[in-house]
């Protein structure tokens, strides 16, 4: 099954992705409104803690931490894919990324802003949040640079800040051909400004050509870097269940996991709303869906890791973790993880199910869910059950407003993409033409060789 | 550098506390910005206040009866903090929590500012001048047989003025009642020492062998017994002092104790005689009256091994000198004097009477020591109220309707008086009963002068001054009340004492000489009185009657199962809350119980052995039944009591006192039977027997302890090690 | 003597690289091949460098200079802030300790990596950059365009050329 | 001035603490408590709610483990009491243990804060910065004892935390923190500044006794002793120095000894290598009752 025709006429890609820019149809509203709404709950639950104390959110002294760590984190590992498809494929040349790396680095983008979101709302002074901003004042006053919370910071801003020069530079060519199709109106002006006057001459092609691939060299190291550091919010700590090795690759290849798991989902609603059938074809959908099948077999194979090293060390106290995550208070959703993150990535292994529409979107839901439970099972049973059995708390319950901020941060996320997507093609153009062009010079030398009988019929 | 860093860190830090100050008054009702208060100048403060210097002025902690010295931080003219004062022989510079508690007394949201006068089940207010006329008024005609003045321990000057004001009608019915004060040990102690209360020396004991007595807790004189405890475990030359505990249900002593021995309830006394027989020390009608206790049987009746009675008779023989102690647990039985007797006579017979137990000395102003008293005087008041005796009642410090024994129906009874005067701090439960109720100044106001029931070396008096201005301009010392209402009745011999302080000075300025100020002139006798705090006094001592009697000394057999009501009930003394009268202070409210870390609550103590079999577990709402009554409280699974007992701890469930009391917990004081010892005439507090039912609500007990349960897990943390293998003498 | 442009359009790189070839080949005076020839195309096409002949490109030089310098600041900015004189221990850890600042360091690095090869892109791009006199927007769709700018008279030849390779469309600038 | 500064002290900045470091001078606070003496009163505890302005949250909040009690009374259970062929009744009594903030040398919660807000001070303690702090609760997470408190809700405006006659209580040495920020024992840092102060200006260092923590003070069985440890004629050094506990040291050399010493100073998870300030004497068991 082909990835893409080579007989798409470079113009057709052209109407067909601008197409997804022009007034968006009834479903797009109500998915939007849904979004506001559920961002208004998040709003809510936060002027409520706010005003009143992180006590609302239920969480106690001994329990210091809880969902919003668990979330943030969550986010943090979404946007993986996104670097995943846009620089690692792109080094490996792996052509096939080409209609579907601009959403994913989106997602990257979006994602990003979501956790970033998190720090700010488990603050307890959240007023105070620029304490944590390395910047030079009058009382001499710095930054501990120590903690790893400040390493997220950083590392978090960059990667953000990066993914975004990323996205737009890849999409200046683009905006170029939105500025040449669009009618006068505001977005004819922005597209104007944004192409920085871009017209494809080769003295730009070769210097974006450069630009393009050095960025992807930097964004790899840069991404694995981000999360090996989340992993150390809880690697670089005492506590037992937290103070584990294997954490930083685990954490990496979690968040490639639910990356991938959240593009298959994105790239199915995509497909289906802006009608792409034609550029985000089984074939590729295949690809992805292997790719996140080998990802959750290495997720799950580091997940046996970590037990296994923790079963065979002489902590105790992690070991007593291990277990009573296994039969205490958050067993359930434990075994859940364990579940939709090493059970049901195996219906993926089928051929039957590689291509099926509603089971895979399906799936990559379940994973989701299931990478989710996994952040949280990091972080709540240690707390429950830590070094000093005197603080072991009474199972502390999340409040509604904790849940209500999970819930929001869904709807924002959303809210961002939806308006990308009307804003900004979301399929690259021009790359998916570089596509189409190889695919059909391929074919060329094959019928030259005279292995083919076919022939790709060209376009003009 | 650094060093100048650090210099500059120490400035910056004092510098933030003064701002500190500044700044935490924004937060109260002392905020000069809300105009709540006037500006004063410092340019003429009075001498006593020093901005931002903390001073210190002696005075004693009214918390509860060991009269134990206090030291209050005063700053800008308001009491802060109360620490002992090291010169007192009771505390010597410690103090426990309750008395720490003393400011929340004082600066109590809860506390009564003016006098209230009954306007249906309205209280209107109404000024002194009325309140007093209105007495006067009540008083016309009545006979001193008709008036009745209840009151907690009064001692000292209070207590002369007391007797006067009741002695001007001819009154007698003055009922001095303490719901916890150990009455029937206080009688056995006179029998088999001569004196109520002898001063035992637990320092000098190498052995304690204490049958119930909470003396770290809540015995008598809590703060000094636990200073002597410490010296009695670091002992003489390294040869640390061994306690054991004997109790049904685990006091704070117990959980000290290096064995605490789980007696069946009221077999205390068969135990302590079985001990002297497996002594065999004993002589004489002595060794004859023990005869019969042999290890068999008295194992058997006591529920504790032979070995284990071995044991102890071999080291109380072994190590001299010992001390045998009986307390709350002891003495709670119908046959409690007996108990005591037997558990005295076991200090007898270990020739401790004159080591361990010597004779207190006592203040040489009978009229000024302590007025005790028990449930057996507030039985009689019931008795007379019952019988509608009396027009006027007058009641101070003491809260029966709260504490009595639910048996005694004492509310309805209360009713019949004819009107009720209630001198309060707290509109309490009385005080809600009460005509006519008149604020009084916290214990940091007032005036006063003190004679502890419990005397450490030597006698001494202790001198209650004010800390700071009234908190509230319409609150009055007692002293002060008293005093008016004297003049009522006498007015030309107390004219010339304007207010119980002048009263006071010229009581204490005629006594100069006897009180040790021989050649000073007045004032500074004065002076040097009040910067102490205390006047010590060589006193008089009596000497023990070291007479070992075991005349008419009968213990029953352990009361066999009772089918209907089948477990023991044992009211428990909280350590912080006592009888209840402070329960409104929220850092005892907040400060857990040692053993259960249980806070803001009451709790039923049941063996985890007893629970399985009822099938209950922790957080269980259960429902207590004796023939009295029956209470609902949350279930707590304790191995420290005795499967055949259940303990619930006094001091929660008021229905009125304040915003921190009401409504926590219950009352088990409500579902106590009228069982009294048959000697004295004392509640027998133990003697009630109660049926458990679960009621199929469950709640999270509120308590500190985690869900580990108070065990230690891997890592050790509370650490512990026989005493082979450490040597005290090598300690610093 | 002034100039001016031409544009055209073919519909594929092979007339286009003919065209190209051409252009060098023949010898028209006030035209330059090196310098007054453009080619703009819808996709990034690695041939066209090759028949164009080899440009050389400088953006990974600000690269390496940007990481170095995010580097270095990053190191000196934390060090530095870490000694300053309210300087106190953490954790018993050195109060300059190594691998903290390490990560941050490589945070830094690369952060100034990416930016500043983006200022390289933009300076050797010479972007943003005013619109050329001649643009079609074919270009962005489907049409390779070639902008040359020649003298008045040479202008005639170039579109014979064009013409010959049949370009879909010539734009020439309006006389001056 | 930052950077030049950094070359200047460079071998300075290099110092593992304590165990490569000098020792404070001329103070380093430390406490010892002797578990045998202590009865579990909670004296110490109603003290310190004096001292320190400890906002009393109330049943509920208490409930939900939001206590704020910087010294809180453990207390333990026998292993085997109630367990299978163990025995039915803890007949030994139970273990008190006061728990506080250990002060410790290498503390595992400073390094953590993104703020800096918690720090060794120069006298040894672990300071903490209420007014710096943002409330990430790190500190906490990473505490081996977990005894850091977080104020979950703004006691100051809480109802019948402290209602207007009560605020009078509190004491003007000492901040009263507001919502959002954590808070632990200080060892009343405010009494040893002053101290401090004093003694500065009379040109000594604070004697030995000069200066008591709230629950030192209090303690009727005098079960707690607080010092200078660096001051030989202090009683907290006289009993470090008997017990053979050393600061800078994650495993004592007593320990090691075949059959082990007659002595009971220990200190609480010293082999996670926070080298608290805060000795305990192991309570002691009677053998022959």
């Amino acid at each position: 099954m082909k990835d893409i025709r080579e007989d798409i006429a470079w113009a057709k890609i052209n109407q067909d992705v601008l197409k997804s820019l022009e007034n968006p149809r009834k479903l797009y509203w109500v998915i939007l409104f849904v979004a506001i709404a559920m961002v208004g709950v998040a709003v809510g639950c936060e002027i409520y803690q706010y005003s009143t104390g992180m006590g609302v959110s239920n969480k106690n002294n001994s329990h210091v931490w809880g969902l919003y760590i668990a979330t943030f984190i969550f986010w943090i590992g979404m946007s993986h894919s996104g670097t995943l498809l846009s620089a690692i494929l792109h080094l490996m040349h792996a052509d096939w990324r080409k209609p579907i790396y601009r959403f994913a680095e989106a997602m990257t983008t979006f994602s990003l802003m979501t956790a970033g979101l998190f720090v700010a709302v488990h603050l307890g002074r959240v007023w105070q949040i620029y304490y944590a901003l390395p910047y030079p004042n009058e009382r001499g006053l710095w930054p501990n640079f120590q903690s790893p919370l400040l390493w997220d910071a950083m590392a978090i801003f960059t990667y953000l800040s990066s993914s975004i020069v990323f996205l737009y530079v890849g999409m200046i060519p683009d905006l170029a051909i939105c500025r040449d199709r669009m009618h006068e109106g505001w977005r004819k002006k922005l597209y104007t400004l944004l192409s920085l006057g871009w017209e494809g001459t080769d003295r730009q092609w070769r210097n974006f050509r450069v630009t393009y691939l050095t960025i992807a060299c930097f964004l790899i190291p840069l991404a694995v870097s981000v999360h090996s550091i989340v992993a150390s919010d809880f690697a670089m700590s005492q506590q037992p269940g937290w103070h584990i090795t294997s954490f930083p690759p685990y954490f990496v290849a979690g968040a490639l996991y639910s990356g991938c798991a959240a593009i298959i989902t994105l790239f199915i609603i995509l497909r289906y709303v802006f009608r792409f059938e034609e550029y985000m074809t089984m074939g590729i959908l295949k690809k992805i869906v292997r790719l996140t099948f080998a990802i959750s077999m290495v997720w799950t194979y580091l997940n046996a890791v970590e037990f296994a090293s923790v079963w065979y060390s002489h902590d105790q106290a992690s070991k007593d973790v291990l277990i009573q995550k296994a039969i205490g208070t958050y067993a359930p959703f434990w075994w859940g993880m364990m579940f939709c993150g090493s059970v049901v990535p195996l219906t993926l292994a089928f051929k039957r199910f590689q291509t099926n529409i509603p089971v895979l979107f399906a799936v990559s839901l379940l994973l989701n869910l299931g990478m989710w439970l996994e952040r949280w099972m990091i972080v709540a049973p240690t707390f429950a059950h830590g070094i000093y059995p005197w603080a072991w708390d009474h199972d502390q319950w999340p409040s509604f407003v904790q849940w209500g901020m999970v819930f929001g941060s869904f709807g924002w996320f959303t809210l961002l993409f939806m308006v990308f997507c009307k804003v900004f093609p979301s399929v690259s153009m021009y790359e998916v033409k570089e596509m189409v062009y190889h695919r059909r010079q391929e074919t060329k030398k094959l019928e030259a060789t005279g292995k083919f009988a076919t022939a790709g019929k060209g376009a003009h | 550098m650094m060093d100048s860093g650090f210099d500059r860190r120490d400035f910056l830090k004092v510098m933030g506390w003064s701002g500190a100050a500044v700044a935490l008054s924004g937060c109260g009702n002392t905020s000069i910005e809300d105009g709540k208060e006037t500006v004063v100048s410092y340019v003429e403060a009075a001498d006593y206040v020093i901005p931002g210097i903390g001073v210190y002025y002696n005075s004693s902690c009214a918390q509860c009866d060991a009269g134990c010295s206090i030291n209050g931080r005063v700053r800008e003219g308001r009491v802060l903090k109360l620490e002992g004062n090291p010169a007192s022989a009771i505390n010597r510079g410690k103090m426990c929590g309750l008395g720490q508690a003393g400011v929340q007394h004082h600066y109590n949201p809860d506390r009564l500012r003016e006098p209230l006068l009954r306007n249906g089940d309205k209280g209107e207010t109404i000024t002194w001048e009325k309140a007093y006329a209105l007495i006067a008024e009540k008083l016309k005609g009545v006979s001193g047989e008709e008036i009745a003045f209840l009151s907690g321990g009064v001692s000292g000057h209070l207590k002369v003025l007391l007797g006067n004001y009741l002695a001007s009608f001819g009154c007698k019915n003055h009922f001095v009642y303490e719901a916890l004060a150990p009455g029937v040990v206080r009688a056995a102690n006179k029998k088999a020492y001569g004196a109520e209360m002898p001063r035992y020396n637990i320092n000098k004991a190498k052995v304690v062998l204490s049958f119930g007595a909470d003396f770290i807790g809540a015995w008598v004189s809590p703060v000094h017994f636990s200073q002597q405890y410490a010296q009695f475990r670091k002992g003489v030359d390294g040869q640390r002092g061994v306690l054991i505990q004997v109790e049904p249900k685990m006091t704070l002593t117990g959980a000290n104790a290096d064995r605490w021995i789980p007696v069946r309830p009221g077999t205390e006394g068969i135990l302590a005689l079985g001990i002297i027989n497996a002594l065999g020390t004993a002589t004489g009608d002595i060794a004859a009256a023990v005869k019969g206790y042999d290890k068999a049987r008295v194992s058997k009746e006591t529920g504790v091994p032979p070995g284990q009675i071995d044991k102890i008779a071999a080291i109380l023989k072994l190590r001299s000198p010992s001390l045998v102690l009986a307390g709350g647990a002891a003495e709670g039985y119908a046959h409690g004097s007996q108990n005591a007797a037997a558990i005295n006579l076991l200090n007898h017979v270990l020739g401790n009477v004159g080591k361990t137990v010597e004779a207190a000395a006592a203040v040489p102003f009978p009229q000024m020591v302590p007025a005790k008293g028990n449930t057996a005087a507030l039985k009689s008041l019931n008795d007379g109220l019952a019988a509608g005796k009396y027009k006027v009642l007058f009641n101070y410090a003491a809260n029966p309707v709260f504490t009595a024994p639910g048996a005694l129906k004492f509310k309805d009874n209360l009713s019949k008086a004819g009107f009720k005067v209630a001198f309060a701090h707290y509109l309490d439960e009385t005080a809600l009963q009460a005509d006519l109720v008149l604020p009084l100044n916290s214990a940091l106001e007032d005036w006063g002068t003190q004679v502890p029931e419990y005397m450490a070396e030597g006698a001494q008096i202790n001198i209650l001054q004010p800390l700071m201005e009234n908190l509230h301009p319409n609150t009055r010392g007692m002293g002060d009340i008293l005093l008016a209402l004297l003049k009522q009745r006498r007015p030309e011999e107390y004219k010339n004492y304007e207010d119980y302080y002048a009263y006071l000075r010229a009581a204490m300025l005629q006594n100069k000489v006897a009180l040790g100020g021989n050649g000073k002139d007045d004032d500074s006798f004065w002076n040097e009185t009040l910067t102490k705090g205390i006047i010590k006094l060589a006193g008089t001592t009596t000497a023990l009657s070291g007479k070992a009697g075991v005349a008419g000394l009968k213990l029953p057999a352990p009361t066999e199962n009772d089918e209907q009501y089948p477990l023991q009930l044992i009211p428990s003394v909280n350590i912080s809350l006592r009888d209840g009268r402070h329960s409104n202070q929220p850092w005892l409210q907040e400060s857990p119980d040692p053993l259960t870390t249980i806070v803001w609550d009451s709790w039923v103590e049941i063996h985890p052995k007893k629970a399985a079999e009822l099938g209950i577990v922790e957080g269980d709402i259960v429902e207590v039944t004796s023939r009295t009554g029956s209470i609902k409280t949350q279930a707590y699974l304790f191995p420290g009591i005795h499967p055949d007992a259940i303990s619930i701890p006094l001091g929660q469930g008021h229905e009125a006192l304040g915003r921190y009391a009401k409504g926590y917990g219950v009352n088990p004081f409500q579902i106590l039977d009228a069982v009294f010892d048959r000697e004295t005439g004392e509640l027998a507090m133990y003697e009630t027997r109660v049926k458990v039912n679960k009621t199929g609500q469950r709640v999270i007990v509120v308590k500190d302890e985690s869900a580990a349960g108070a065990k230690q897990i891997r890592e050790k943390i509370a650490g512990r090690v026989s005493s082979d293998n450490v040597d005290l003498s090598k300690e610093v | 003597m002034s100039k001016r442009h031409l544009l055209a359009l073919f519909s594929n790189f092979d007339a286009a690289e003919a065209v190209v070839k051409e252009l060098r080949d023949v010898r028209i005076n006030g035209f330059d091949a090196d310098k007054d020839m453009i080619v703009k195309s819808p996709i990034e096409h690695p041939e066209v460098e090759e028949f164009l002949g080899y440009k050389p490109v400088h953006v990974q030089w600000f690269t390496l200079g940007g990481a170095l310098m995010g580097g270095l600041l990053g190191f000196f900015l934390i060090s530095g802030a870490q000694a300053n004189f309210y300087a106190q221990i953490k954790g018993g850890k050195p109060i300059v300790p190594f691998p903290p600042n390490f990560v941050l360091t490589y945070e830094m690095f690369i952060l100034g990596g990416v930016f500043i090869s983006v200022l390289g892109f933009l300076i050797c791009a010479g972007l943003p950059a005013r619109r050329s006199p001649l643009y079609s927007t074919k270009v962005s769709e489907d049409q390779i365009g070639i902008l040359v700018k020649s003298d008045e008279n040479a202008a005639n030849t170039l579109k014979a050329i064009f013409a010959k390779h049949n370009a879909l469309e010539i734009q020439e600038e309006a006389g001056k | 001035m930052s950077v030049s500064n950094l070359l200047e002290n460079w071998s300075q900045f290099r110092h593992y603490h304590p165990v490569d470091d000098k020792p404070h001078d001329p103070y380093k606070w430390a406490m010892s408590i002797d578990l045998d003496a202590c009865v579990g009163c909670n004296a110490c505890s109603v003290a310190c709610y004096a001292e320190n302005n400890l906002p009393v949250v109330g049943k509920e909040k208490y409930a939900h483990g939001m206590s704020m009690h910087w010294m809180r009374i453990e207390h333990y259970w026998d292993e085997d009491v109630g367990e299978e062929g163990g025995r039915e009744f803890p007949d030994q009594g139970a273990q008190f243990l006061p728990m506080m903030c250990q002060q410790c040398e290498a503390a595992p919660c400073e390094t953590v804060c993104p703020v800096g807000a918690t720090n060794h001070t120069a006298d040894g303690l672990n300071s903490q910065i209420y007014n710096r702090c943002v409330g990430s609760r790190y500190c906490e997470a990473n505490c081996p004892y977990k005894v850091r408190y977080f104020n979950w809700y703004d006691y100051p405006t809480t109802d019948n935390v402290w209602p207007a006659e009560m605020t009078q209580q509190l004491n003007p040495d000492v901040t009263v923190r507001g919502k959002g920020v954590m808070e632990k024992c200080t060892f009343c840092v405010q009494r040893l500044s002053a101290a401090k102060v004093t003694a500065k200006s009379e040109g000594r260092i604070v004697h030995d006794g000069e200066v008591q923590t709230a629950c030192q003070q209090v303690c009727p069985v005098g079960a707690i002793s607080f010092g200078n440890l660096i001051d030989p004629q202090s009683r907290v050094h006289k009993q470090w120095r008997a017990q053979q506990v050393e600061l800078d040291k994650d495993r004592q050399a007593k320990d090691e000894k075949e059959g082990g010493t007659n002595l009971r100073g220990y200190r609480i998870l010293e082999n996670m290598r926070p080298y608290p300030s805060v000795m305990y004497l192991e309570r002691v068991r009677e053998s022959a009752i």
